[in-house]
This record gives C-alpha cells, structure tokens and sequence, in this order.
C-alpha cells in the first residue's frame, strides 16, 4: 500500500470531503495560499477557492463563533486553529455554545462543525505553543474528541468528523505530521468509539493515545526482548470511548498503562484508569498505572523539554515492575 | 406616512401587545412562585423587537439574548409553547431544556436566546456567512445589549463581517444599562464610533418608534440582500422592569422619575395606538379587543402550559449528541 | 460560636485582608454598589471606596487579562467572575498567561491574584449558569483550586487564597450562600493541601467536594441508621491534594466513594480515584466508586436537572453495595 | 532639531545597532542549527523599539511580543542572559524556561514576550492600573503587532484603560503583516480609528524616524506620568526576515522588490547614521567604531551563550508555584 503522511492524509480526507459535499468550508488564520505554518493545507484553495478556503483575521473565538453560526444554518465548517494552544481563547464558543446548542435547543439545532487543532511538546517551543489540551473538551459534553495516532487514522476520523452532525475537537500531533503510514487509495472512514488493537500481547496492556501509541509500540518492542509481551490499542476517539475493547484487553493481560501527552493530573488517564479498574477490577494484578506529561508548564530548553513526556525507555521500565510483581505505589 | 400598509400597522401593534402580555404572565407566574429559575422581562423594548422582525422573513435568523422573550414572540412564536418550555414543559420549544434564557422559536429563524452575554455574535455573524456561501439570500440580525458591546468578541466578528461583505445587521438595544450599573460608567467613547471604525454604515434610531425601527430595518434588509450588509443600528430604548424579576428595589442605580418619564411618555405601545388612532387606521374599541383578545390568548396559554407535563426522565441524556 | 452564611464568611475574609494589605483590590461586574446580583460583596464599597472594589464592563477575559497585569506588578487582585460558567471566556488569561508567567520567567515574576467564581446546579438557571467547572482548572500546573464546602472553610480559603503569591482560584457553590455554619470571630487562616476529616468512620469513605461534602454527610446520616459507618472527607483544595489524609482513610476502611458536581467524565473523580487506587490497591476490597455530575449539559426543567446531581440516597445506596461486597459494575 | 542631545541620539543609534546585530546573530544561530525551536526577527523594526523605550525609565513597564528580542535589548537586556535564553541555558534570563518567545529582562521592567498574539494587552493595561493604584508615576507600553488588533481582548481593555485613565501606551508596530498575509487584507476600516471609537488620543507616526518616535513617545509619557493617558500609537515600520526564521519562500505574499525598497531607501539604522553624519553629530569613523565594538560584544555574547550549561534536570519542576 502506498505511504503518505500524516499532513498528506488531513489534507486528501478534506480535499475529499469537500468535493464530496459543497457545505463543507474551511476557515482560519492563514489557511489559504499559506496552507497553513505547516503546509497542512497546500493546494486546496487552489482547488476549493478562496470562497470556501476562508484567511481570517487573528480572531479566534470570533472565527469559532463563526463556525458555530454557519454550521446551525446548514453549512460544514471545518475551523483550522493554529496551535492547540489556543484552545484556550476559543472554550466559550465551543463548550457554552456550540457543544450546548443541540441539547438546549431540546434537539432542534445541529452543530456540525470540526475544529482541527494540534498537540504535542518537544518542539521547542515553550509553554504556550507545546500544550495537550484534549482533556479539557474531553470534560465537556456534547463534544466528540479524536486523537489521530497516524496518517492512516488520521484520514479515516477526518472524514468522519466531517460527517458527524455534532461538534468534534481533533487534535493532531504537530511532531508527526511528516510520518508516513500505509493509507488505502480507496475511500474509507473510521468510526468513532472504536479503539484499535496495534499489537496483541499477553502480560499487560498499554493504552496509548495520538503521539504516545508510537512510544508504547516501541516500549513494546524493548519489552518483547526481554519476554514480555504487551499490547498495545489506541482507543482512536476519548469520546466517545471504546470501554469494551479496552476492558476486554485488561481482562486478559490484568495490568495496564494509560500513556497520554496530556499532564497526568486531572487529565485522561485518570478517566480511562478509573473505567477500567471500575469494571475490570477484580482481574488486576496492580493498580493501572498511568504516565502523562508532568504536572509543569512545557519549559523552552531542550535540557528539561525532553523530561516531561512519557517515553519508550519510561514504559518499558514501568511495564517491567508491574509485570515482576513489584508494586511500585502501593503501601 | 401612507396609510395603505393598515394591515402591516396592526400586525405591529399586535405583536408588541403580545410581547407585554407574554411578559406580565411571565412575572406573574415568577412572583406566584410558578416558574423556576429567573427571567429577564422585555416590557418596554418591544419596538426594538418588532419594528425589526417584521421587517425578516421566516427564513431570516435572528440570535436573542438573555431577554429574549420579546425575540421570540416578534419572530412569530406561539404562547403556549414559549410559555411551556419557561415552565420546563416537554411542549416547550426546547423540550424544557432550554427555558427562560434560551427560548427559541427555531421554526421562525431565531437560532436560540443566549445566557452569555454577547455569545452570540458569532453565531449571528456566522448564519449570514453561511447564507452568503449560500446564495439564499437570507439575512440574519443579531441582537444585543449596549452592556454586551464590552465584549472583545463583537470587535472581531464586525471585522469579518465587514471584511466579507456579510449579510448582518447588528442591534444594540441601548437601554441604558447593564444590569445594576449605568451603561455610560462602563463604555467609553461612542458605541457608533466603535462599529463604523471598521467601515460599517452605522445609524442611531429612536428604539421607542416601531415605524421608524421597521423603516430602517426594511431599507437595510434589502440592502443586504443586495451585498450591501453588514450595518449597525444604535437603538436607544428602555427597560420598565428590573434587570431581572427579582430586582425590586433598585433606586440605588436608578431613578424612579427616570422610569416613570420613559413609561408615561415614551411607551412605544400607547404612542403607536394614539398615532394609529389619530391617524385613523384604528378606532380606540379596535384597539381594546385586540388588547383583550390577546389577554385572552396569553392567560390560555398559561393555564395550558401550567397543566402540560414534564419531560420523561429519560430525556435527560437525550440530545446531547445529534444523530 | 456565632453562625454566618457563606456570603458574610466570604465577605469578612476580604474586608479584612483589604484592611490588612493596601495593596488588595477588587475587580468585576457589579461588585461595587450592587454587591454582586448575590449581594456577596455588600458593603465592601462603602468601606473601601471606588479606587479599590472596581466595577467593570462586561469584559470577562479583558479583566481577567488587567488582574494577571495588575497582580505581576506589586498589587494583589481578587477578580469576580460572576458566574463558573464564564470561565470559559477567560481560560487564555487564566491558563496560558497567569498560570504560566512564574515559571516561563524562570522564576522572576508572580501573579498573586484570586479568582473567585461559583458553581452548582439545581437552581434552574440551565446550561449556560449552573456549571462545575473545576476539573478544567485543576488541569493547568501553575493554578491552585479551593472549593469550600461551608462558611467556615469560605473565610479560612479565601484568606489563604489572597496571601498566597500564584493565581488561585476559588469555587464557591451558589446553593450555598445563605447557609449558615459556625466561624469564629478571631482570625484564622485554612492552609492549602490539608483535607478535613468532617465525619469519622470505619466501614467505608466519602471523599466529596464543595456542597457535596452535605450530600455526602446526609448519606453518612442514613448508613448509620443501617449499621454502616462512613468517613466523611471534604479536601477542601483539590490542587494542592491532601493525598495522604485520603490514602490514610482508605487503607483503614477499604472502600471509597468519590463525590463530586463537576461532570464525571474526564473530571477530578477520575483523578482522585486513581490517586488512590495506585497508592492503596492491595488495601481496597472494591475499586473506587466514582459520582460526578451527568454528562449532559445542564437542562433547565426541574424535571431533569434534580437527576444531573449526586444525591445522600444514591450515594447511601452505592455505599451500601460496595459494604454489602456487591460487585456493582466488575465482570 | 536641538543638537545638544549628542548622547541620546548616541545612545538610540547603538541600540538600534545593538538589535540588529543580535538579530543576525540569532539568525544565524538557527540556520546552523545550534539554536533550538524558532524565532521571529524583529530587524527592520528598531526604530520602534528604541525610540520608545528610550522614553521610559526602567520603572516603567513594557508587555512584548513573540517578535520580541527587540524590545528586550532596547530596554536594556544584556546579550549573554539574552542568548543564553534563546539556547535554553541556565544563565538566561528565564533560565532557559522562556526561550525566544518569553524572553524579558524583568529587572528591567520588561513583563515578558508572549506567544500569544495580544495576549499581553491586558497584562500591560493591569500594570498601569495598579501603577495608578500605588501612584508611583509609572507608565507602561504595551507593543503588539498590526495583526494583533484584529483580537477582541484589545477592544476590551482600550475600555477600561479610557475610562479610568490609565497611564498605558498602546503600540502597534504596524509592518503590514500577519504572518503571511498583508494585513489588510484582514482588517476592515481603520486601525486607527477603532483606537478613536474608546476616546483616545492616537497618533499615527513613521516607524523608522527613532526621532520622531522618540519625541512622541517622550510627550505621551509624560502625558501619562500626569493622568492624561492612555494613548495609541500606529507605528509605520517593516520586518526584513520572514515571519519567522523558516520563512524562506515569501514571494507569494510578499514582493521582493517591496522589501528591497524599504531596506535601501528606508532602514532605519542606516538613515539616522546618515542624519547624525549631516548634524555633524558623529564621524563616520565613530559610527564604524560603534558598530565594531557591538559586533564584538554580541560574538563574545554568542560564543558565553553556546559554552554556557544547560539547567540541571531538576529544575524542571521548580517554578511551577512561587514560595
Ligand atoms: C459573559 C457574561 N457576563 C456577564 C453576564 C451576567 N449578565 C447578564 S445580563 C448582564 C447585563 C447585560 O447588559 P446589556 O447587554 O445591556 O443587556 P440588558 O440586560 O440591558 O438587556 C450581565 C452582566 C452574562 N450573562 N454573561
Ligand atoms: C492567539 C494567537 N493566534 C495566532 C498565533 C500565530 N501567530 C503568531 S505571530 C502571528 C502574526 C502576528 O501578526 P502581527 O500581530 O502583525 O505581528 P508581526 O508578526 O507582524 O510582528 C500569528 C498569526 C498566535 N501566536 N497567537
Ligand atoms: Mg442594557
Ligand atoms: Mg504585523
């Protein structure tokens, strides 16, 4: 199959979906001839137009608000936000309005919109532009939230997004967007809430989301040396949640690693660990672990940068202790 | 002032009519303790509301505020559904999940009140990039109070809309106050000034004249259906009640002089009666049976909607995604 | 001892850190003469005058953005958000400025400020006005988060919060701002990271937040009349969290419910269930129970709202299948 | 012009000097690859930055941008902190914490760059609030870029800052662009007029004339000292490089011949050297000197920085809360 990046892959899934449907528009800050700092765009307002391959000012919660309004009025927004980082600006418009405006409308009025965004550190690239911010929209109902782990899902969820009729957040890893993956040249879609097993094993599962099922794989392959066997699944959407598979995994191996980009504290890994210690507790040998980012501002030098993710040798050494027995917190 | 739009004239009168009705069962039903939450009366705007939708075809959007009542019935709304869903009825326009404050008539174009002050200039501004896109020609007119002009996010949505030729009519409801604060201590400048430094034909309209608010309305209606949008309308009107149904005592920020001047002289129903009276397109008993039919009406709808039943429990994690 | 709502508790602890440091000021909608639309900051105007209990335009992320300015410069600002559900507004203010200016400064500037805000539904007011929206806070390293749970711990917070040199933020419950609890009329200050053991128990722990703490104490009421003893915490900071005083109460009963009004999903259940779990998984007979919010938005209708919440008689029901060794959700 | 200011003029010239030559440093660190992340080069702009900063004390506080190495020197940074943070070191300014993006010399009143686009408007407005608070006389400029004006947050605190009286400067370095996109293309009616709308005195002045920068700058100041304030400045000027570092490829934006007109017929360092030469102020031989010494300084700057040690690993989590 022929290999593609992830940048290449956003940009077909939403070359494809806008020649599919004429309501689909994209909208943000430099998306036109630029394409996008990361060139994630190129070509498409040669093709779309610059009637539907919107530049808009430096206006973020205006051009969600925006969105919000086009996508109630029978139109696709898909709003391009530059950093995750700015999530921030934005929360308004996407939590109080558009992930609301379905249930206070008691079903009247749809948000369909999509709103691409990036995460992940060890860019350089200090405090406010390195942030994995899916936690917070993952809180608030009535968002759908997709964390592509390679150009093949991040096509596939791409394009769902797009014909989902609710709000849907995507946070794309900003390091992977020139990592190649076999994508199929035949259409395809992937449903949301349906994780994905990257690799079977049989002593413990690693749950790894975006950017970290690269890092748990290669955790793996550290720990297939030394005899054990883990496998891996990207749980592909945080919501909706694939539970099953995940508990059905946990079931068999009875230990897990929850490995996300997020700070650990209050952020995903709390949830899954919960659910899945919730309703698998009685087949764990050890408390599921968790690995996030640390509980600290991203931090510009290359010297502390590198510290605060998870990485291969991290998960590697705590997936030996749990499966040795040790028990690393526990009194 | 020609008298052959004799129809137009009483639909008006009509409509701003209903809206205090709507608004004196509403605080009624408040202060008997029968409806929850709180609310946010219109009485004394009604000009603003109807003078402008009358003006809108169905099809034609419109966003509401936190004193959206007047909105929605403007925009075509029935009584029994608006007063089901302020009294969290499954018959209410939003299930009962929206009440008070995000009321809408989603049928007639209004795309939903709003609990967040200025929340939804985006999405105003955003319906009429959409029709645009469209080539429906459909406008939207996105309705706000002079408090909600502090919000940043009115800056960058006229810029867009101005940029883009935008169908958008924005309509500041200038009432003179957020809140419990006079709205001159917090806004400095000119509020016009503001809209026309991004190049947006600006106008200061007497909120009190329904004739003059849909005369003006009508004219920029068309002009944005032709790409001339977006405009801004600086409507100076008032509030009779307070900020909201619980707030009584409130000479601290305003004076009782000052309310009872704007109602006695500048109440935009009995104005419009005695011009439509002494213009002769109504006699005075016309004027009281549709003030008595419409009394009617309201006390119907609220003997309906106080009947109505709730929502099923289950309903509770319906809606919150869409299919 | 005298008894005080919240209101007055709260109001007390600013007039008299405002009388004790000049350089305390107030900042937000209404909060001059009108005292706030809960009439918290009545008479804080009169004393202090115009110059320092500031009425603001509606400009949330704007005041937000002068208070981060303001606390970085030598003065110590309390910001009032008027409702929780605005905080969506102010996130970049609040999470990528203020959060993160001592540490991107390598430690060379502070933003002392408070934030003080609300949260809590049942009160009709739907779902733009009646969030609990902590979780997303707790999230950002930098911010510390208070979430008093009466009267007593309203006053000894909110002092703590105002002399404490990083942004702070306060979640009061809105439920609870006329009720009364005893608060001494000498000085006092409540630290950071010490969690309150409110009830005594042995067979089972409530660990619960804010109002919460009254549901869960109301709970423990109707265990007792059955022969169960629940232990009552209230963590009274989620960041900093007292872990050891919860750990402490887990080992010795085996068995945990965490109780909160911020949605469950992706909130600070989650966290603090597995906080716990990690650290006292071989002294556990069932897996920590978790009851947040629904994941719905917060509907209007009485009808619905009153089941969004937690309630004593779910809990005490929960409580009474973890005692009784049902196994409620594990396979 | 008054010729009995030879060290200020003296002292404005090198500083531009000084900007450009941490600028080529900078430049040329990134394209060999030894400086890590980007960087946004604030060449071309000096004037700007000098001619305002020399106005103010280092008391007086100033809020800068991702473009702000420029800011930083002209307000009185030294080199080795400064490129020790733009290589992540522990000597730097932030310890290496910031990098380019948040560099500041905070001692000398600088509050920081900031990644965010107008994310430091309302921290540069807050500290000229509680300068008028503590009545200390201070002022604070607040420098952002014509692309950040299109952010509400400006409309927000311009408000506050009118009503009250700040003493707060309001600086756009307007050179045109937002990133890769002319500005006008995304910014309806005027820039300055939207200033106007609040109440405030604004002026529109040439970027590259230090002087005349400095001489405005100079009268606002003081204007402010004596609660006259607040003030907007739009400030003409040009940025040499890209957007940022990488931004290499710029024709389909930009054209080549527009830059080479503004470096050869509008430079600033360029075009003050030639008017102190005219004034007799300065020899060339003097001014060659000038610019010899800054390009050893910077070197000698450089080459501390790359040999300087990075911070120990354990402090990355010291800073996260202050004692
Ligand atoms: C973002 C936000 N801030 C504050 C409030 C609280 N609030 C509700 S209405 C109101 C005053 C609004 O004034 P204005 O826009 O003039 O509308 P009016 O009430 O006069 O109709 C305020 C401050 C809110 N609902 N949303
Ligand atoms: C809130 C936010 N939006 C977008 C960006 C990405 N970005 C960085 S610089 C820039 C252009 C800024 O233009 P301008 O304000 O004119 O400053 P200049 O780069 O020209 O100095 C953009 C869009 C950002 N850093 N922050
Ligand atoms: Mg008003
Ligand atoms: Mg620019």
């Amino acid at each position: 199959m022929r290999e593609i990046t992830l940048s290449k892959a956003v940009n077909e899934a939403i070359a494809e979906e806008m020649r599919r449907d004429p309501t689909v528009f994209l909208l943000g800050e430099d998306v036109a001839e630029a394409g996008t700092p990361f060139k994630v765009l190129s070509g498409l307002v040669e093709e779309f137009g610059t009637e539907r391959v919107i530049d808009t000012p430096i206006s973020e919660p205006g051009f969600v608000g925006l969105a919000v309004g086009a996508a109630m009025t029978g139109t696709r927004p898909i709003v391009d936000l530059m950093f995750g980082d700015f999530i921030f600006l934005v929360m308004d418009q996407l939590c109080n309005q558009a992930a609301k405006t379905h249930y206070m409308s008691g079903g009247k009025l749809n948000v369909p919109m999509v709103l691409r965004t990036n995460m992940g550190a060890t860019r350089r690239s200090a405090a406010q532009h390195s942030q994995s911010l899916h936690a917070l929209v993952a809180h608030i109902p009535g968002l759908k939230v997709a964390m592509p782990s390679s150009a093949y899902e991040a096509k596939g969820l791409m394009k769902t997004a797009i014909r989902d009729n609710n709000p849907v957040v995507i946070f794309e890893d900003k390091l992977m967007y020139q990592d190649k993956a076999p994508v199929p040249e035949e259409e395809y879609l992937i449903p949301f809430g349906v994780a994905n097993i990257k690799r079977e094993g049989t002593d413990i599962t690693l749950i790894a989301t975006s950017s970290m099922v690269q890092v748990a794989e290669k955790a793996a392959e550290i720990l297939e040396k030394e005899g054990i066997s883990a496998e891996v699944i990207d749980p592909r959407t945080i919501v909706p949640l694939d539970e099953e598979t995940l508990l059905k995994s946990v079931r068999k191996t009875s230990r897990a690693i929850v490995i996300d980009e997020g700070h650990q504290s209050y952020g995903i890994t709390g949830e899954i660990a919960s659910r899945l210690t919730e309703k698998a507790f009685y087949h764990l040998d050890a408390p599921v672990m968790r690995m996030g980012a640390m509980d600290v501002p991203v931090p510009f030098s290359p010297a502390l940068e590198d510290v605060t993710v998870p990485t291969p040798e991290g998960v590697a050494a705590n997936a030996r202790k749990l499966c040795g027995g040790e028990l690393i917190h526990a009194a | 002032m020609s008298k052959t739009n004799t129809e137009d004239y009483l639909r008006m009168y009509t409509q701003m009519v209903r809206i205090r009705a709507f608004e004196d069962n509403a605080n009624q039903l408040y202060l008997s303790a029968k409806m929850p939450g709180l609310t946010h009366m219109y009485s004394g705007q009604e000009a603003v509301a109807v003078g402008i939708c009358e003006a809108l075809t169905p099809e034609d959007k419109i966003t509401s505020t936190h004193r959206g009542h007047g909105h929605c019935v403007a925009k075509g709304a029935n009584f029994r559904e608006m007063f089901c869903e302020l009294l969290g009825k499954e018959e209410g326009y939003c299930r009962g999940k929206g009440g008070s404050m995000h009321i809408a008539d989603q049928g007639n174009g209004n795309l939903g009140a709003n609990a967040i002050v200025g929340g939804s200039m985006g999405i105003a501004t955003g319906a009429a990039m959409s029709a645009k896109m469209q080539k429906n020609g459909r406008v939207a007119v996105c309705f706000f109070g002079d408090g909600a002009t502090a919000q940043g996010l009115w800056y960058e949505v006229m810029n867009m809309a101005a940029l883009w030729g935008l169908p958008v009519i924005y309509a500041c409801e200038n009432n003179g106050y957020s809140e419990y604060t006079k709205t001159e201590e917090i806004a400095a400048g000119s509020i016009t000034a503001r809209a026309e430094a991004f190049g947006i034909e600006s106008f200061e309209v007497d909120g009190q004249d329904v004739l003059a608010v849909n005369q003006l309305t009508q004219k920029l209606v068309e002009r944005c259906r032709k790409g001339e949008g977006p405009f801004f309308m600086n409507l100076k009107t008032y509030r009779y009640h307070g900020h909201h149904v619980g707030d009584i005592n409130r000479d601290y920020y305003r004076a009782k002089d000052e309310e009872a001047e704007w109602k006695t002289t500048r109440d935009p129903i009995t104005n419009f009666g005695k011009w439509l009276e002494s213009e002769k397109i109504v006699t005075t008993d016309e004027l009281v049976e549709i003030n008595e039919k419409i009394r009617k009406e309201a006390e119907d709808a609220v003997a309906y909607a106080l009947d109505a039943k709730y929502p099923d429990v289950s309903e509770v994690d319906m809606h919150v995604y869409a299919a």
